[in-house]
């Protein structure tokens, strides 16, 4: 299987930060690859280390936080080894751009909105605020902000939940970046508003060629916007593969209850028992086997391997390791 | 704005009234003998009964209230019984003194203490943020009449660097009357000895002044920065890629001083009460002094107009800090 | 017992409650580590302004008073004042604040607007012309304080039963169909309990430093009383030779006013955690 | 059902906020919470209240249950009318209607304990009796599936799936006929979400409840209710069986709404009509069908007046004059 060099690559990351009641390894062996001019979904419940991968790809880990082993290598190159001048000079805002999760939240209400959305072009930008201020107003008006003109000297409070979200899009995309990340974009957002911000995401994808990282709990948004998708548990990868196989036919025994969760899928209402286990003392050997129905006596010790099946979906689990085996 | 100002200004209204009801019940009911107290200490019983007579305190309550308001209507809080001139006369002349010194103080307190409270907010922990908290605790627990006594003594009488009292040196001509203000004054008529001159002497007195001031600023700023820095569009911004200089001095800052303006009149308040002692050590010729003097002297009138006086200008004040803080934040005066 | 064990961690506070305990304990003990009296109020006039020896610790004043001692015996008088004035204070403006917070009617109102009045200027200064017209001493200015301080707490008061009333847990007292008597007493009144004690401790060493204020500018303790402001003020005359009886009065007041301040602190954060979170 | 009895009927329920100017404030705009809304409950049934944002759903919940004083309009619980009281007594006599709060470890006392929490509900309703307080708390723990050693916890040592199993407790002490729920699901995980879907589903045929089930999502209501009603801007627009409205919707709004949901099949969001604007706030209610800003369909007729609910089908109701349009202008 030959396969296109990945825009931005996850390999291995184990992420530990340190708590008053010892160190809380977040991030286990985490294993994921964005396409160019794809959108990659990462679905996962709370607990499950999605902001955490976030912020280790952005470099902004909490202080007591660091990277243990792996890598995240952004068309190729390592960003765990670049200094942090580098990463907030040339990454953040610049080759990654960041979407984040609550809009109502994310703007410091007491600037205008046109201070804060050319906050990040000042580092970059050859002395011509005009341009600037030129382009984020195109990019309003690609967002389908109504009254671009004027966005700018409003202040955050003026605009609608939807309206603060096309904003921060049009932020996200300011500097051109390499890579989109989306931190569960939509989840404060009523349904309707959602619909809107999903199809525009999908049409700017579409037409820009954007590569877009999109953490999200919701298999249903999965669905609608992502062409590709890896599942979390407990700050491990256990499933990853395209949209569509994963969704008609999932082969980790997590991602099968998860999915069986779903309002649409749904018969009986039974959800997983027990709870994600606390990353202060996580269970050895695969993470879900306390809760897994499918669990043996060997899922305590072994770490799983990925295997493929079908040359394009990886499952991290041993009922899976033997299958191949045989 | 115009309207937010407008209602601020209605709001204090009740407030000054109520203050100047508060005086006059103060000045009529609390003495014993209101007419015994005007006339002073070794009067007569015909001097007593003679001024019981002049100020209408023979006359019902209310009635000596509409007399009282009627006065005041027209500027007239009384003759001082030391000087013999109108209470207010002697008030004004000696306000800008106050304002210079308190002014000062406040400035030297926002420029020094704010960026120390920032810097130990974003040193959070840090060995600096606890020997900070240790000295904002102290510097709000030294009495400032007290250490201005041990700043004389040193600074002053012990190796004479500082003038020890005054506001100007004796027997020289002050600058020239424009604002009221010698170091305004001196830098407007360019006399850079006479800036000079007003500059050493307001050292000592500002600084004792500025101490309790600048305690309190650099805890709430370390405050509101560490509780502005968990926000979420600081975690945004980080993630956007502001530079992080910019995030802590720029956006949290001022959210961080928005947050803290209404502390600014409260600041005040405790910068007159301080003002009253380190004046009258310091020999500052100023409204604080006056009110010493007046107190020891069992004058009154003046007593009570230094009271209305000090109430007029810290509701002032706090207009002013409301106005700046709906300036900061725009969302303050659209709720209007 | 968790809430101890994290107060525990706080050392600048427990530094403050044992300077507070420490006080408490020199104001009650008074009797045994001052036995002769006449030290304080009367003093030997052949030996004025000695500095401080194995005899004065202090050294002694212009009267020939010891200073150590009139610190000791001034410790008693500060915590005296500043525990009847913060007592008063809030015997008035707790029930106030509760009455305004709990109703709507016209007598909230009130209330408010008398608490403006009396903020409308500075406590020190209010409680000066008050002190003065009802006639110098101590218990004058007693009355002026707490009679100037009850606005702060009722303030306190006031904005924590509103905030309370509109918590959503009271809303679910309500919608569970308590009465608002049973929701303000059992539910309201131990959450404002935190706050106005830990109004109260910093009352406190607020108290003393404005009673040492009165004290100085004459309008407070008279003599002979060993005031530690009044002290300062009649050792002022002395200096720069007759350094001590200036400085260690003023030393007793700094060091009472931390110890409050320091717990004060470390209550409020035991209260409201919000800015000890761990980032 | 035919014979089914309604619980609790409401007609012509108005609540409005604000109004009324303050000396030198801007005038306050009267807001119109909720606007004329009707809807009973059958006994033993659940009805879904859904809708966006601000659309008042929570207030109407609020008033039924006397928490807020409604405008105008009457409430008629158990065939007595009850509607016309300050909220104080309004919780009296409508103590068989219950509220669980949708953040339900903010609506528990942060000092104190769950079992005393519990038995404070049931001493607040004259149960002296200690013992018997004990035996219905941990029989109440016991139901919505937790153990008796949750008594001694305190709420911020709880999940959100147990604070909300807590919240569940907290009422059922007091043996209610009407739960309302607020929300009981948002915030949680899916594999959460349906495990308290489970314990509310067991309570309802357990104690023979009824319920009004405020949410924001859909697809819960859908697992949930047998009765939909949809609001807008204070007015109910569409109601009717769960089924009916889930496979023929008829008024526009309720149609994009589902449109929007996001389904499983991939790419079914992209062909789907979105609609245009955002959800509106109370204070512009313009003349005539609320909904006709955002509206796809609207006409000059949509303008005039206020769209009454007009029968569609079985019990199904909507508010809209162009429905036939609509269904024409659909199906080409």
């Amino acid at each position: 299987m030959t396969e296109a060099a990945p825009r931005l690559e996850i390999r291995n990351l184990s992420v530990a930060v340190g708590t008053d009641e010892g160190e809380a390894r977040i991030l286990d062996r985490v294993s994921l690859k964005l396409m160019s001019g794809s959108i990659h979904g990462v679905v996962g419940e709370s607990g499950c280390g999605k902001s955490t991968l976030m912020r280790a790809i952005l470099g902004i880990l909490p202080k007591r936080g660091r990277a243990t082993e792996g890598n995240v290598l952004l068309d190729g190159r390592d960003l765990l080894t670049l200094p942090p001048s580098v990463f907030r000079t040339k990454i953040r805002g610049g080759q990654i751009g960041f979407i984040p999760q609550d809009p109502y939240q994310a703007f410091n209400p007491v600037f205008r909105v046109g201070t804060q959305l050319l906050e990040t072009t000042r580092p970059k930008a050859s002395g011509n605020a005009f341009d600037a201020k030129a382009d984020i107003i195109a990019l309003l008006k690609a967002v389908q902000l109504p009254d671009p003109e004027h966005a700018l000297d409003r202040y955050p409070h003026q605009f609608s939940g939807g309206q603060r979200q096309r904003l921060l899009i049009a932020a996200a995309l300011a500097s051109s970046p390499a890579v989109v990340l989306a931190d569960e974009p939509t989840t404060a957002l009523d349904v309707t508003t959602q619909a809107q911000i999903l199809k525009l995401l999908r049409g700017l994808a579409e037409a820009r060629g954007l590569s877009m990282l999109f953490v999200t709990h919701d298999f249903g948004v999965v669905a609608q916007l992502c062409d590709t998708v890896t599942v979390m548990y407990a700050g491990q990868t256990v499933e990853s593969g395209p949209v569509a196989r994963v969704l008609a036919a999932p082969l980790h025994p997590y991602t099968k209850m998860l999915l069986a969760c779903h309002p649409d899928r749904s018969a009986a209402l039974s959800g997983i028992p027990g709870a994600v286990s606390s990353p202060l003392r996580p269970p050895s050997g695969c993470r879900f086997h306390p809760r897994c129905p499918s669990a043996r006596a060997e899922c305590r010790e072994a770490i799983p391997r990925t295997s493929v099946h079908a040359g394009q979906q990886k499952v991290c689990c041993l009922l899976y390791e033997e299958e191949e085996r045989i | 704005m115009t309207r937010f100002v407008l209602h601020r200004l209605l709001l204090t209204i009740p407030a000054l009234f109520g203050l100047f009801v508060l005086t006059f019940i103060m000045m009529r009911v609390l003495p014993n003998d209101p007419s015994a107290a005007l006339a002073g200490e070794n009067a007569t019983p015909a001097q007593i009964a003679a001024v019981r007579k002049a100020y209408g305190f023979d006359e019902p309550l209310w009635k000596q209230f509409i007399i009282y308001v009627e006065q005041v209507a027209h500027g007239d809080l009384g003759n001082s019984i030391i000087s013999n001139r109108p209470v207010l006369r002697d008030i004004s002349d000696r306000l800008p003194a106050t304002i210079e010194l308190t002014f000062v103080s406040l400035a030297f307190a926002a420029c020094v203490g704010i960026p120390l409270g920032t810097l130990a907010a974003v040193w959070y922990q840090s060995l600096f943020d606890h020997v900070m908290r240790i000295l904002t605790v102290a510097g709000l627990a030294i009495a400032s009449f007290w250490f201005a006594i041990i700043l004389q003594m040193i600074f002053a009488m012990e190796l004479d660097w500082l003038p020890l009292r005054g506001r100007f040196p004796e027997g020289l001509a002050p600058p020239l009357h424009i604002t009221g203000l010698y170091l305004v004054d001196s830098l407007l008529t360019l006399r850079f000895d006479q800036f000079g001159d007003a500059f050493v002497h307001i050292i000592l007195p500002a600084f004792t002044l500025s101490l309790a001031g600048l305690a309190s600023i650099a805890r709430f700023t370390r405050a509101g920065v560490l509780e502005t820095m968990q926000k979420e569009f600081v975690h945004y911004a980080e993630a956007a890629g502001y530079q992080r200089r910019r995030i802590i001095w720029v956006y949290v800052l001022r959210n961080s001083v928005v947050g803290a303006t209404t502390q600014i009149g409260l600041l005040f308040g405790g910068l007159i009460s301080s003002a009253v002692a380190v004046e009258s050590i310091f020999d500052w010729p100023g409204v604080g002094s006056y009110a010493v003097n007046a107190i020891l002297t069992s004058d009154y009138k003046a007593v009570l107009a230094v009271t209305l006086v000090v109430g007029v200008i810290y509701a002032a004040v706090n207009i002013l800090v409301d106005v700046v803080h709906a300036w900061l934040d725009p969302r303050v005066a659209e709720t209007l | 017992m968790l809430i101890l064990k994290k107060f525990l961690r706080d050392v600048p506070a427990v530094l403050g409650f044992c300077i507070i305990l420490a006080m408490c304990l020199i104001a009650i003990l008074t009797p045994l580590i001052v036995p002769d009296l006449d030290r304080v109020y009367d003093g030997d006039l052949t030996s004025r302004l000695l500095p401080p020896s194995a005899d004065f610790w202090f050294g002694t004043d212009n009267l020939g008073r010891d200073v150590f001692a009139r610190v000791i015996v001034g410790s008693r008088g500060a915590l005296e004042v500043a525990l009847s004035v913060v007592a008063l204070a809030i015997g008035i403006g707790v029930p106030a604040g509760l009455y305004a917070g709990y109703t709507d009617d016209w007598g909230s109102q009130l209330v408010m607007r008398l608490t403006d009045v009396f903020l409308a200027v500075p406590q020190l200064i209010l409680a000066l012309s008050i002190a003065q017209l009802i006639g110098r001493g101590l218990n004058s200015a007693m009355v002026a304080l707490a009679l100037t301080y009850w606005p702060f707490f009722c303030r306190t008061v006031y904005g924590e039963v509103r905030r309370l009333r509109s918590a959503l847990f009271i809303e679910a007292q309500r919608s569970l169909g308590a009465s608002m008597p049973r929701i303000l007493f059992v539910h309201i009144l131990p959450n404002v309990a935190s706050a106005v004690i830990v109004r109260a401790t910093i009352g406190m060493g607020f108290t003393i430093m404005t009673t040492a204020v009165l004290g100085f500018l004459g309008v407070g303790a008279t003599p002979p009383n060993p005031d530690w402001g009044l002290s300062v003020a009649e050792g002022r005359d002395y200096l720069p030779q007759s350094w001590w009886a200036v400085t260690f009065p003023g030393l007793g007041i700094f060091i009472t006013v931390l110890g409050f301040n320091l717990f004060g602190d470390g209550l409020r954060d035991l209260v409201d955690p919000r800015l000890r979170r761990s980032r | 059902m035919t014979d089914a009895r309604a619980l609790l009927e409401v007609e012509h329920l108005v609540t409005l906020y604000g109004g009324g100017r303050a000396f030198l404030r801007k005038p306050q705009p009267t807001v119109r919470a909720v606007d004329g809304v009707s809807l009973k409950l059958t006994a033993g049934q659940a009805l879904g209240l859904v809708g966006e944002s601000g659309c008042g759903k929570t207030t109407l919940a609020k008033t039924i249950l006397g928490l807020i004083r409604e405008t105008s309009g009457t409430i008629e619980l158990d065939g007595k009318i009850v509607s016309g009281v300050s909220p104080h007594e309004a919780r009296a006599t409508r103590s068989t209607i219950q509220y669980v709060h949708q953040d339900p470890g903010a609506a528990l006392d942060p000092w104190w304990s769950v079992g005393h929490a519990l038995e404070e509900a049931l001493r607040i309703h004259g149960a002296s009796d200690r013992a018997q307080r004990r035996q219905r708390v941990d029989e109440m723990l016991e139901a919505v599936g937790l153990d008796a050693s949750f008594r001694s916890r305190y709420p911020h040592e709880l999940s959100g799936g147990q604070q909300r199993r807590i919240g569940l407790a907290r009422i059922l002490v007091l043996r209610p006929h009407i739960v309302v729920l607020d929300e009981p699901t948002s915030g949680l995980d899916l594999s959460v979400q349906a495990t308290v879907l489970g314990v509310l589903d067991g309570l309802r045929k357990r104690f023979g409840l009824t319920y009004l089930f405020v949410s924001h999502d859909l697809s819960v209501v859908k697992r949930m209710c047998e009765q939909v009603a949809i609001m807008f801007l204070g007015r109910i627009v569409e109601m009717g069986p769960t089924d009916e409205i889930f496979a023929r919707p008829r008024h526009p709004y309720t149609q994009a709404l589902l449109a929007a949901i996001p389904k499983l099949e991939p790419g079914s969001l992209q062909h789907a009509p979105t609609l245009p604007g955002d959800p509106p706030s109370g204070s512009a209610a313009p003349e005539g069908c609320v909904f006709r800003m955002r509206c796809p369909f609207a006409a000059t007729q949509c303008a005039e007046a206020r769209p009454p609910l007009m029968s569609v089908g079985d019990r199904h109701v909507a508010a809209c004059v162009r429905l036939d349009d609509i269904e024409t202008i659909t199906k080409n």
